[in-house]
């Protein structure tokens, strides 16, 4: 009837696991208790759960993922306590618990917190950025969301019922293989990938069918703004490069499931494989994430230095190059397996490459700042601290690339170092700055400076604090995901590494203070003009937060900096002459429940509940047959509707001068 | 709308015809054993690559002039990504493979 | 209802039914990458027979020539279902997806067969890494024809129900760009599965 | 206070301070491209700053041009001077990798000496076909002498890694993969596996030891004394799990040992052979 499912998983073996089982029912029953008081959930479902509203649906990816870096960072913390006391004794985690902790904090922070955090920016901005009403398939676009949130919900899940995998973000077979790995851990890992992976690839279509076909009049392809161009590239990374990990993760599904031999030691197994064919994913993934944030410092430089962005073509073409050149390299993270020096040469070189388009794009946000004015807004702190910390991080990047330096750092912290190097800096800092830039905008009031100034220095401290002496520790040849160890001249690094996290701790609260404070003075600090940063893009030109339909009337482009040109020819806010019907997408239940039931699924799946997976299925196959045989999926709003709305707006616009 | 070109039932009886050519020839010589294997598996991968071309062209009816341009630049970037996946898979693999016998 | 609007209503239709294929053409590109690693994920465990059978002990080249046969016809009959809902033919249109479907249900019977023949041998997808592969990648296809199976039984009732309009037509063109898009998957198969394992 | 204490102690950093001339080698290619990458990126890094610090909005008096997007020349520079870098690295690269393949032979006076290395839950075996002994977590040779050593594993994947000598690769079931060594001098080193392999993982270190010619015999002849012997029969037991191991000596082993651990899971049909379709 339950499959594998008994008492014994739950996590009463060790009172840790009980601990964070019991902080995650704590606060899912918190919320659940709050939202009751507040007599919120049928404003939640009806406003937000159900919509398919772009902008809704970027601001639940933002808080699923801001959700989800807790999380994960609450992970890190564990990791970085342990390894500051583990010196030849067993610290306070056993094995088990560790490896779960640094596979979990992995699969997290890449699958859950970035992917959604990027995805949600991508949602709300860029719709708006290149004029049009809505993305090409809203509902889709939420049943995207729901499906990254039930990949979510399974690894949480895993925290009270069974155990999370211990392989690594990269679940390396055999280990990850039935044989030695016969615990539910690893089906947890597999199934939260696999199910979000469907959304990841589907919100990749979403965004390519949109920037291609949705594009307001006079918005040729050299006038997108750099953050629309990365996210095109991004998005045609996540439809071309997530069926790959579907694959590797769907073999050794098989493998676990049926007792196929694809990974496997021995019948004929080759793992060699999973290796390669997780990389083929693996290296568009870690692009996929920074391009974006590559866009967004684009935005944020340009506004905050008061000047045109320098060489944007050169910035496209480096866009473009960087997407493809990121097929082509992905043997660099397995040169020790053995490979001949030619392939190891061939892509060790292809790597490299990629050093060019991203220094072009180093050079082209410098030379923009180079005779600008710059404001010090908290997001252009966030741009330039990323510029000064990714410089070295690529740079250790460039150092791996080479074979046989990287047969000496493999696999040690030093690498450890070189990818937090790449993502906190690179992927966070960049999503943090999107994420103050953009918060007026989203929400309609200022978001505060002072805080989020001290985030910005508690991070970017806290960070090199906790990394620099990763790669020191590299050198000194300590292997990444070491429980405990035994060379006591290590230990001092490590402790300085747990004072890193523990600034950046600070910084985590200087970030929930300022969302704090921002939503208290809420009243004194709204934004009347929509404008607040003297933009330059069209997302500017609208009401903050923008009414449903984002624009009255679609604005027609002549220009890269849209919003600037009118606003310098003095047709910015001018008033249509009439208002027209529009039609929008209507909310629909559809993708709460198909992500209900792909969590349903996934969880049976996971547990062998054999009956249940049936059943899951069948209600989502129903779901999606009926939705898609729906023709009226939309609601017209009259012209009278849009009036009042836009009478509302241009009154306090107004009441402004 | 669905971009087909004037003679749509011609177009689909050609492409019927030539597939057919295309599967036949094939099998047929795995039947008779009439080339040595090495030949047979040459023809085998022309006639695959010709008749997966024969179906784009006849039945999917992509063709440079009415499909739109977002659509034949996909396919085109498709197959260089699966060149460059699928030949590098076999590169990398094939390599190891005998890097790793003893 | 205006004329103006009528054809902005149009208009509309029509950019959405530009939207979805292409959309539609996405996903099938991103199948394509599945199953082109696949097709080298087989490729690369051909030899991995762990002493079991190999393809030339296995494969049954009728059963795949007929298989052959059945999905290009459908292909075509499919084909013709697309010429008469330009033509709007209803009763056609229907005829056509039936014979369609009849096709595609044998073919996907004769997979089965195969598949329960290979099992009840002992050949099964976990006898060796070769054997998975082939099982994986070929049930691969036959898992999608039977998706497109279901699809023709939904879009069916969706023609006779509501008839030939906008959107059903729009949806019928994807159903058929994944209709064809699986006879060239089929052509990848037995050119790389069947007629090399039997050479 | 932790850099100065890292200063003094980095002196003797694995990597830094390498032991053999392989890994001297690939520690000079380290710093070589470390070096040649400072050239632009310590540019850079001041002229971030420097910009940031001197176009700040409150320093009126910098020159200020809002629409100033295009420069044919600095665009090309964008270009080249990340290019010219990369050209200069890549060659470094090629010629290195090739020099440096771990499969490639050492070239020395001295005679090789052959070890066979597997990989277990979670300890290191070694196996000295010559001598006919085979020694649990600690691998002994003499220094000046190249050491040719062939890897697999009888678990899952491992990376047999010696960061002071050798650098690293790969351990894997059924397979064989290959990597030379050589010690300048007499010392002791630590080798690790590094590739993440379950519970024991973080204990599944090894002693290096290279020593003189005669130190070394005279540590066979210790090892012939040990009085025990593997063979398929012993071996079982030995690969069971078990952590923390000590170091174990083995007087005889059979000979074939390592070619059964490998076949052990080849037989079973290790996909091995060269594709059919070539
Ligand atoms: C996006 C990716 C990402 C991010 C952001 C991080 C962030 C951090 N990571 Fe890690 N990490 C990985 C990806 C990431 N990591 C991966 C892929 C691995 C490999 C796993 C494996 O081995 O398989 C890894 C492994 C890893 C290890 C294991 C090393 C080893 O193998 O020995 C450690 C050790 O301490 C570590 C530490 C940290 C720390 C201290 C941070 C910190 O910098 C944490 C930063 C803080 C936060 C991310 C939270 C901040 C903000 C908020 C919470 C928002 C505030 C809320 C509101 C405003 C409402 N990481
Ligand atoms: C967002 C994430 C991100 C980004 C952007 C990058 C960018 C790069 N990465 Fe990194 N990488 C990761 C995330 C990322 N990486 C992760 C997560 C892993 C490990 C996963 C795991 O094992 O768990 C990894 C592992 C990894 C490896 C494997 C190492 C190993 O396993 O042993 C290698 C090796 O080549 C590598 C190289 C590079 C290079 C060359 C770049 C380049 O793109 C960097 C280019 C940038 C610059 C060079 C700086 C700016 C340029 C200039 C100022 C111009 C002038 C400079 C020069 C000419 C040098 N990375
Ligand atoms: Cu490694 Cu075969
Ligand atoms: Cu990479």
């Amino acid at each position: 009837m339950f499959g594998k499912l008994t008492i014994e998983a739950l996590p009463f073996y060790s009172p840790i696991a009980a601990g964070g089982a019991a902080v995650t029912v704590g606060g899912a029953l918190l919320v659940a208790i709050v939202l009751t008081w507040l007599k919120a959930w049928k404003y939640l479902w009806t406003d937000w759960l159900t919509s398919v509203d772009h902008k809704r649906i970027g601001i639940m990816y933002v808080v699923l993922a801001l959700i989800m870096l807790l999380r994960g960072f609450v992970d890190a913390l564990m990791m970085r306590a342990q390894q500051a006391m583990a010196l030849n004794s067993g610290g306070y985690l056993p094995p088990e618990h560790f490896d779960q902790i640094f596979s979990s904090h992995g699969t997290i922070m890449i699958f859950f917190m970035a992917m959604p955090f990027m995805t949600g920016l991508m949602n709300v901005i860029v719709p708006l950025q290149i004029g049009t009403r809505d993305v090409a398939f809203p509902w889709l676009n939420a049943v995207s969301l729901w499906l990254s949130a039930a990949g979510a919900a399974l690894v949480m899940v895993s925290l009270v019922i069974g155990k999370f995998s211990t392989a690594g973000w990269t679940g390396y077979p055999p280990y990850s293989g039935i044989e030695y790995n016969p615990g539910v851990g690893v089906d947890y890992w597999i199934w939260a990938i696999l199910i979000s992976g469907v959304g990841s690839t589907m919100s990749g279509i979403n965004f390519i069918v949109t920037i291609l076909k949705r594009r307001a009049p006079g918005m040729t392809l050299m006038r997108m703004t750099p953050f629309v161009w990365t996210a095109l590239v991004a998005s045609v990374l996540m439809a071309f490069a997530f069926p790959a990990i579907t694959v590797a993760c769907g073999l050794l599904a098989l493998d676990r499931l049926a007792g196929m031999h694809f990974f496997t030691n021995a019948h004929g197994g080759n793992m060699m494989n999973y290796v390669n064919l997780f990389w083929i994913w693996g290296h568009p993934e870690v692009y996929i994430l920074i391009l974006p944030a590559f866009g967004i410092f684009s935005e944020v430089v340009s506004t905050f230095s008061r000047k045109r962005l320098f060489g944007y073509e050169s910035l496209v073409y480096a866009t473009a190059a960087i997407g493809i050149l990121s097929f082509t390299v992905w043997l660099h993270h397995f040169f020790t397996m053995g490979s001949s020096a030619n392939v190891n040469a061939f892509f060790g070189v292809m790597t490299m490459i990629i050093a060019v388009p991203t220094g072009v794009k180093v050079f082209n946000w410098l030379l923009t700042m180079y005779r600008g004015r710059i404001e010090f807004h908290p997001s252009m702190m966030w741009s330039i601290g990323f510029i000064v910390t990714f410089v070295i991080g690529g740079m250790t990047g460039v150092l791996l690339a080479i074979p046989p330096a990287d047969f000496l750092m493999h696999n040690t912290t030093f690498l450890v170092a070189h990818f937090h190097n790449m993502i906190i800096p690179g992927v966070l800092f960049g999503y943090l700055a999107g994420y103050m830039y953009w918060f007026p905008k989203a929400f309609g009031f200022a978001f505060h400076r002072g805080w989020g100034l001290g985030a910005f220095w508690c991070w970017i401290i806290g960070f090199y604090l906790a990394f620099m002496p990763l790669y020191l520790l590299g050198l000194k040849g300590m292997p990444r995901r070491m429980e405990t160890y035994n060379d006591p001249t290590w230990q001092p690094y490590l402790l300085v590494a747990a004072s890193g996290a523990a600034v950046v701790l600070c910084g985590i609260g200087c970030m929930v203070m300022q969302l704090y404070v921002s939503i208290r003075d809420r009243a004194k600090t709204r934004d009347l003009t929509g404008d607040p940063f003297d933009g330059r893009t069209l997302e500017w030109s609208t009401s903050s937060p923008p009414p449903p339909y984002n624009f009255a009337v679609i604005p027609t482009v002549s220009d890269r900096e849209a919003f600037l040109e009118m606003k310098e020819k003095g047709i910015a806010w001018r008033r249509p002459a009439a208002y027209e019907p529009i039609r929008i997408p209507s909310n629909t239940p559809i993708g709460v429940i198909l992500g209900a039931f792909g969590f349903v699924l996934g969880f049976a799946m996971v547990w062998h509940i054999w009956w249940l997976v049936v059943a899951s299925g069948v209600v989502m196959f129903a779901a999606v047959i009926v939705r898609s045989s729906n023709d009226e999926q939309e609601f017209t709003m009259s012209a009278a509707e849009v009036k009042a709305i836009e009478d509302q707006r241009y009154r306090l616009l107004g009441s402004r001068s | 709308m669905e971009h087909q070109p004037p003679h749509a039932l011609r177009s689909y009886l050609i492409g019927f015809v030539l597939a057919v050519i295309l599967s036949a020839v094939p099998f047929w010589l795995v039947y008779t054993h009439a080339l040595p294997p090495h030949r047979t598996l040459l023809v085998i991968g022309i006639a695959a690559v010709l008749q997966v071309l024969v179906h784009l062209r006849f039945f999917l009816h992509i063709n440079f002039t009415t499909t739109p341009r977002e659509n034949v630049l996909a396919l085109v970037f498709t197959c260089i990504l699966l060149f460059i996946m699928v030949g590098g898979s076999f590169w990398i693999m094939f390599d190891l493979h005998t890097r790793m016998l003893l | 209802m205006s004329v103006a609007h009528m054809s902005a209503h149009e208009r509309e239709e029509r950019e959405t039914h530009e939207q979805r294929a292409l959309g539609f053409w996405l996903y099938l590109m991103g199948d394509a990458v599945i199953f082109a690693l696949l097709f080298a994920t087989y490729a690369i465990m051909i030899p991995g027979t762990a002493g079991g059978p190999t393809g030339k002990e296995l494969f049954d080249l009728d059963n795949a020539a007929i298989e052959t046969a059945l999905l290009l016809v459908s292909s075509m009959t499919f084909g013709f279902a697309s010429l008469q809902v330009r033509a709007g033919n209803r009763g056609a249109v229907l005829l056509w997806l039936a014979i369609t479907f009849v096709l595609g249900a044998a073919f996907v019977f004769l997979e089965v067969r195969e598949f329960a023949g290979m099992i009840a041998r002992g050949a099964g997808p976990d006898r060796s890494g070769f054997l998975s592969a082939f099982f994986t990648l070929v049930g691969t296809h036959g898992v999608h024809v039977t998706m497109g199976l279901i699809w023709i039984v939904v879009l069916g009732a969706q023609v006779a129900l509501k008839g030939l309009t906008l959107p059903v037509a729009s949806r019928l063109y994807r159903l058929g760009l994944f209709w064809h898009f699986l006879d060239i998957a089929w052509v990848g198969i037995f050119s790389i599965v069947y007629l090399p394992g039997l050479l | 206070m932790a850099l100065l204490l890292g200063a003094c102690d980095l002196k003797h950093a694995a990597v830094i301070d390498p032991k053999g001339p392989i890994a001297l080698a690939e520690r000079n290619l380290l710093f070589d491209a470390f070096c040649v990458m400072m050239i632009v990126i310590v540019p850079v890094i001041v002229l971030t700053l420097w910009f940031a610090w001197r176009y700040r909005a409150s320093n009126t008096k910098a020159t200020y041009t809002p629409t100033w997007s295009n420069s044919v020349k600095l665009d090309a520079l964008t270009w080249l001077i990340p290019a010219v870098i990369v050209v200069a690295v890549a060659v470094l690269l090629w010629r290195s990798t090739h020099r440096l393949d771990p499969y490639r032979p050492l070239e020395s006076k001295e005679p090789p000496i052959d070890v066979q290395v597997v990989a277990q839950d979670w300890k290191w075996l070694f196996i000295y076909p010559e001598q006919g002994i085979a020694v649990v977590n600690q691998l002994v040779f003499p220094a000046g002498r190249p050491v040719s050593l062939r890897i697999t594993s009888d678990t899952v994947m491992n990376s047999f890694y010696v960061p002071q000598l050798a650098g690293q690769i790969y351990a894997m079931a059924g397979m064989q993969t290959r990597l030379q060594m050589l010690a300048d001098q007499p010392g002791t080193f630590v080798g690790r596996n590094s590739q993440y392999s379950g519970g024991g993982y973080s204990q599944q270190h090894f002693e290096v030891r290279a020593m003189s010619q005669a130190d070394f015999d005279a540590w066979v002849g210790r090892a012939k004394q040990a009085g025990t012997s593997l063979d398929a029969t012993t071996y079982p037991a030995l690969a069971a799990k078990s952590r923390a191991n000590p170091i174990t000596y083995y007087s005889a082993v059979e000979p074939k040992l390592f070619d059964s651990i490998i076949d052990k899971y080849r037989h079973s049909g290790h996909a091995h052979s060269a594709p059919v379709r070539r």
